[in-house]
């Protein structure tokens, strides 16, 4: 590949990986709005803040790769391929939604880009995502499986039996711990003993420690992983430090008795993973400060459109009800 | 007059109370403490005795399942906290292989005094994996009692009944009822196992209802009321022990029953209790006994579908009009 | 005439023939390659189809359940061997929180074919934490089907079908009918689910009984016969999905049913099966419904208790003398 | 002490060690043989060949330190301080049984000795071992619990969560894994990635390998170990070299497929922990071969007598069928 063309080439990468960092943060602003104003159902989690590791991994990826989710899965929805106008209906509950509604922010999935969910057991999709490498290898695709969770599902006992299967069998499987210092109202340190990449370690699985917030350290690293993966080398385990913006949920509003404003401005202001690329695509003079504008003002107005049209559309129909319990099997 | 209190207050009442009299009991579950889980059921509890006692967990569901069983067979009376009930799939082994059984298989040697408290409750936006009502599980298995309270009143009661027994006790508070207010009684009482509440004389249908059930049994019995149509509501408050007799005295009184439990109707509660009415007052019954649990479908998460896959007071009522009319509800 | 091949050499064809049909198919548990699991009902399958589909994995009941589903999920059609029945509290929730609900939380956009295979059935001296038959809490989960085989011919044609299902099946096999045999079609068959079989005509009482109760249902109706009693035996098969139409027509032609099933009575299957009769044939029944489950006992190790606490042939007999008769069973 | 005190002192615990794993050996012997000639209901896992382990472990603990115990656990019983009468009768279902018959091989226990018992379910007892611990850290009891299991049993997730909070709070509790290098017909290569002590050492917790075949190095670890619990200075994780000499099960006869007579042959000829020790203590000049033939042949009649006390105990009355399912509680 020329110096030229691999410019141009790496030139759209880092848009792309712009522009799904700000599609990730224009979603999640507008979900959590909807739920403010009371529009949105039920309540969910926000991803703000972790931009840099859905993107950094999916962009990695590519669409037949598989990934797992959790119950903080907008970002890893968005980052493998979503749009926007079946991620709202879904959230609001309509027919239009990419689970026809039934899933919810919880649940949400996205088949047709690899992502085979999201999950409101903590830890409840490692077993998931290491059967799909399992089937990877078996039918020899080729195909990665990233199994995103945070660092209090590493608490979850199944981990471990996956990790020790993905080991024995070799399977191309990478565990992307996101890190983001909590789980719910509690510090890490306070629930997890030990390392966490010693853990993976003791298991012979190879374990990476990477600043979550810098997405092209995180996309590096994956993108290498991805690609031993498929020469046979897996699995691996990737911890990301990272932190959420927002509460545990949206309604997870005075938080000062868990965590501190200080470190939450800290966090913001120096280590934002939107900000920080933005200025290095300026500074490398990849983008202008404009051109990024510009994006990011299209997003926002992709964004805005999508919840109008989410919140106009229609719910499914009550004969929906039971359906989809059982799936037709061919006679 | 009595006071009025939340559920989530009445809980967090039992509990304190109970902590005070008997220093064995310790609390543990995730985000317990400083926290007092995300329903605030417990707050106040570790400022009073201390993280020694009420014990933040990882999100290891079995691991403080299993440590609850073995503190338990050891001198302590844990009370565990599963933040939804929906968890429960996971400490199953250690509930029901473990804490069920330990007393049975030593031949009586050792005891398992534990309270498993948790939720249950659809309508929450929550769906299909915090959303279910998995009583009809646990009521399966021999060696575990279950208690279902139907208000702050029940809910204090029997949790303080639950700690005081020594056998692992399952509680399923219904998380959409955490605010809902009940005169409770400043001083002290117990609710015992077993016995069910007679909520209110009727001499047309009996409803034995569970948990928040029994409000919706209590609304469909107001608008039945109107119509001339007297029903008896049953509160069975634990479903293990059952409190056979109650309802069997009520069915042979009205001569009709409709049984409701938001668990889902196919191998439930409801199936459990039809049963013994249709087997034990067979003689008496006017008209097949009803059942009314929730769909059998996993709990959809859109509010257009959510809310009709629960028993609601319009269908109660419905159902109770039509075997009073003596209509036949099945071309049985 | 049919040749006759024991229940586990059908369990064992059934496996082998449809893994021939479909390379999609693997089967994994502990100890069922070269072992071919401590019953042996797997021996020959990892020589023909080697360790790549025949998986032995380490004792990680949830682990290994979960790659299950997400083998499922992605292309393979997974069989789950899980040892024990009693091991099934281990994998309910990758079971009933991810396999159950997958297909309807994703709006019908993912399938999770996978079978699991697992056993029932007390009896054998193996005490409370291998003897159990927990069917119940598998039915109770919408989004499972249940098959419960009870003869070499049912074990074969039911594993057949629920591996080419979409959705996840589970199959309690009864662990004391491993080596008995029953006639088998050389031919290829399956067996539709929700179909129920009648094992026996009869006029004057139906018993309906599964898995290895058919046979405690076969013995008590040749005593009755002698007897001059003449009882019809329903095998539902599965029991979800539940052919209730042929239940009730038995029901409503002999006026008087007997529900036997080797789990915990209370809060069981008999719960069900007998409130469904109850409800649907309440104008034809002469007498209530008996259920026969198992005591609600954890299963006793002595063999001077463990014999007692199941159904058994006299018992069943003794009950349809009664019914039939017209004594009754309570004082109703 | 004095030096003559000392040795005394010694001596006597040398004798106890001896018979309890002689004990242990004549005990399995016996319930085999019920077995072989069809008089023993069920079937059960013998612990001959690991006799050491339960031995040195259970010689440095108090009777009111617990144990918890495994589906191969005589061994574990009789170390902790069992009758072979109770024994027996139990594992023959009699009512004088320890749990009246009703629990068997699987599920003996001798809470007055401090063994909260066998388990069945493999795994099962490690939440109940860390129970435990907590109980006598809040107590404040100074007992310490030894948490039995084997090689397979380091597959299940249970322990990795239990490991994460006993060494959170710092619990008196000993996992001690007895690796006799199978799980059932399966060789623990086949199902354990990395390495066992990796895996505690990860949570932090101190891990030690040491050979299962000689009580004394196993006591002294045990006895160090179980002092520095009482310390506050816990957990630990202990993974003992070990090899069981039956089959799996007393009905695992032909067992070529899985394992080389060989193999068998070596560690019974080479390794076994009671020849090995009673070799030991005539050297020593503790012990006359003539004295420990002595205490053979003792514990061989007790073991008969016991046997044939056993077979003619009575069962319980089928009333107490439905006895035992709840435990009373005082009004
Ligand atoms: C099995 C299970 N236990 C508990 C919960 C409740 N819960 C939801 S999110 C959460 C915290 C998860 O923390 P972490 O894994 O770090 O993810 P984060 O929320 O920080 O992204 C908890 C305890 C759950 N959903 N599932
Ligand atoms: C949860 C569970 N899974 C499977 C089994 C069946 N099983 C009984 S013993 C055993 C092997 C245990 O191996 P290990 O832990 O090494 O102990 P060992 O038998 O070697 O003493 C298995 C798989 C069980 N009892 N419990
Ligand atoms: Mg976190
Ligand atoms: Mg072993």
């Amino acid at each position: 590949m020329s110096a030229a063309k691999k410019k141009k080439h790496n030139t759209e990468e880092y848009l792309r990986m712009y522009t799904q960092m700000v599609r990730i943060r224009a979603f999640e602003d507008n979900a959590n709005q909807l739920y403010l104003s009371a529009k949105m159902p039920g309540l969910t989690h926000m991803y703000s803040g972790q931009e840099a590791v859905a993107v950094g991994i999916c962009e990695a990826l590519t669409p037949e790769d598989k990934i797992t989710s959790t119950h903080r899965g907008h970002g890893h929805c968005v980052a493998k391929g979503a749009h926007f106008k079946e991620m709202f209906c879904e959230l609001l509950g309509k027919e239009e939604g990419y689970c026809r509604g039934k899933g919810g922010s919880m649940h949400i999935a996205d088949q047709a880009n690899g992502n085979l969910g999201a999950n409101a057991i903590v830890g409840g999709s490692m077993g998931i995502a290491t059967g799909s490498a399992l089937t990877a290898k078996r039918l020899g695709t080729g195909h990665v499986t990233v199994c995103f969770f945070g660092d209090g599902a590493t608490a979850q006992g199944l981990w471990y039996e996956v990790m020790n299967m993905a080991a024995l069998w070799k399977l191309p499987v990478i565990y992307a711990c996101e890190n983001n210092g909590y789980s719910e109202y509690t510090r890490t340190e306070e629930i997890a003993a030990g390392s966490l990449t010693a853990r993976a370690e003791a298991f012979g699985i190879e374990s990476f420690k990477v600043d979550g917030q810098d997405v092209l350290a995180v996309n590096k690293l994956a993108g290498e992983l991805a690609a031993r993966c498929r020469k046979g080398e897996g699995p691996f385990f990737l911890e990301l430090d990272t932190y959420r913006y927002h509460g545990h949920h949206v309604g997870d509003i005075n938080r000062d008795y868990y965590r501190a404003k200080d470190e939450e401005t800290e966090w913001k202001s120096a280590r934002d993973p939107i900000t920080n690329f933005g200025k290095w695509l300026i500074d490398q003079k990849i983008m202008t400060a404009d051109e990024l504008v510009a994006i990011d003002n299209e997003i926002a107005a992709d964004a805005e459109a999508a919840v109008k049209y989410a919140l106009d559309a229609k719910y499914p129909d009550v004969r929906e009800v039971d359906m989809h319990v059982y799936a037709d099997t061919a006679a | 007059m009595t006071r009025e209190i939340t559920l989530s207050r009445a809980v967090n009442e039992a509990i304190a109370e109970e902590m005070r009299r008997d220093p064995s009991i310790i609390l543990l579950g995730e985000d317990v403490a400083e926290a007092g889980t995300p329903f605030k059921v417990l707050s106040g509890l570790v400022e009073e005795f201390g993280t020694d006692r009420i014990i933040d967990t990882p999100i290891s569901e079995p691991g403080f399942m299993g440590i609850a069983v073995g503190a338990a067979m050891t001198g302590l009376r844990p009370i565990v906290d599963l933040m939804f009930g929906d968890f429960l799939y996971l400490v199953m082994d250690q509930l029901c292989n473990q804490a069920a059984k330990t007393h049975y298989m030593s031949g009586g040697k050792l005891n398992v005094p534990l309270v498993l408290r948790t939720n249950m409750g659809a309508t929450r936006r929550s769906a299909a994996q915090h959303s279910q009502s998995l009583q009809a599980l646990v009521a399966h298995i021999p060696g575990l009692k279950v208690a279902m309270p139907s208000s702050a009143y029940e809910a204090k009661g029997l949790m303080k009944t639950a700690i005081r027994d020594n056998n692992p006790v399952v509680i399923f508070e219904d998380k959409l009822m955490y605010n809902d207010k009940a005169p409770v009684p400043e001083e002290e009482y117990l609710i015992p196992f077993g016995q069910a509440h007679i909520k209110r004389e009727g001499r047309d249908v009996t409803l034995v209802a569970t948990s928040s059930m029994v409000q919706v049994a209590e609304a469909a019995a107001d608008t039945l009321s109107r119509e001339g149509i007297s029903a008896e509501i049953i509160d069975p408050r634990t479903i293990v022990p059952l409190d056979e007799e109650t309802i069997l005295r009520s069915v042979r009184k009205t001569s009709r029953a409709i049984v409701i439990d938001e668990g889902h109707q196919s191998y439930g509660v409801t199936a459990e209790i039809a049963a013994r009415i249709s087997e034990k007052a067979f003689y008496h019954l006017d008209a097949p006994v009803i059942r009314m649990g929730a769909m059998d479908v996993p709990v959809p998460f859109s509010p257009a579908l959510e809310d009709i896959t629960v028993p609601n007071a319009a269908g109660v009522a419905d159902n109770a009009r039509k075997i009073c009319r003596g209509e036949l509800i099945h071309a049985a």
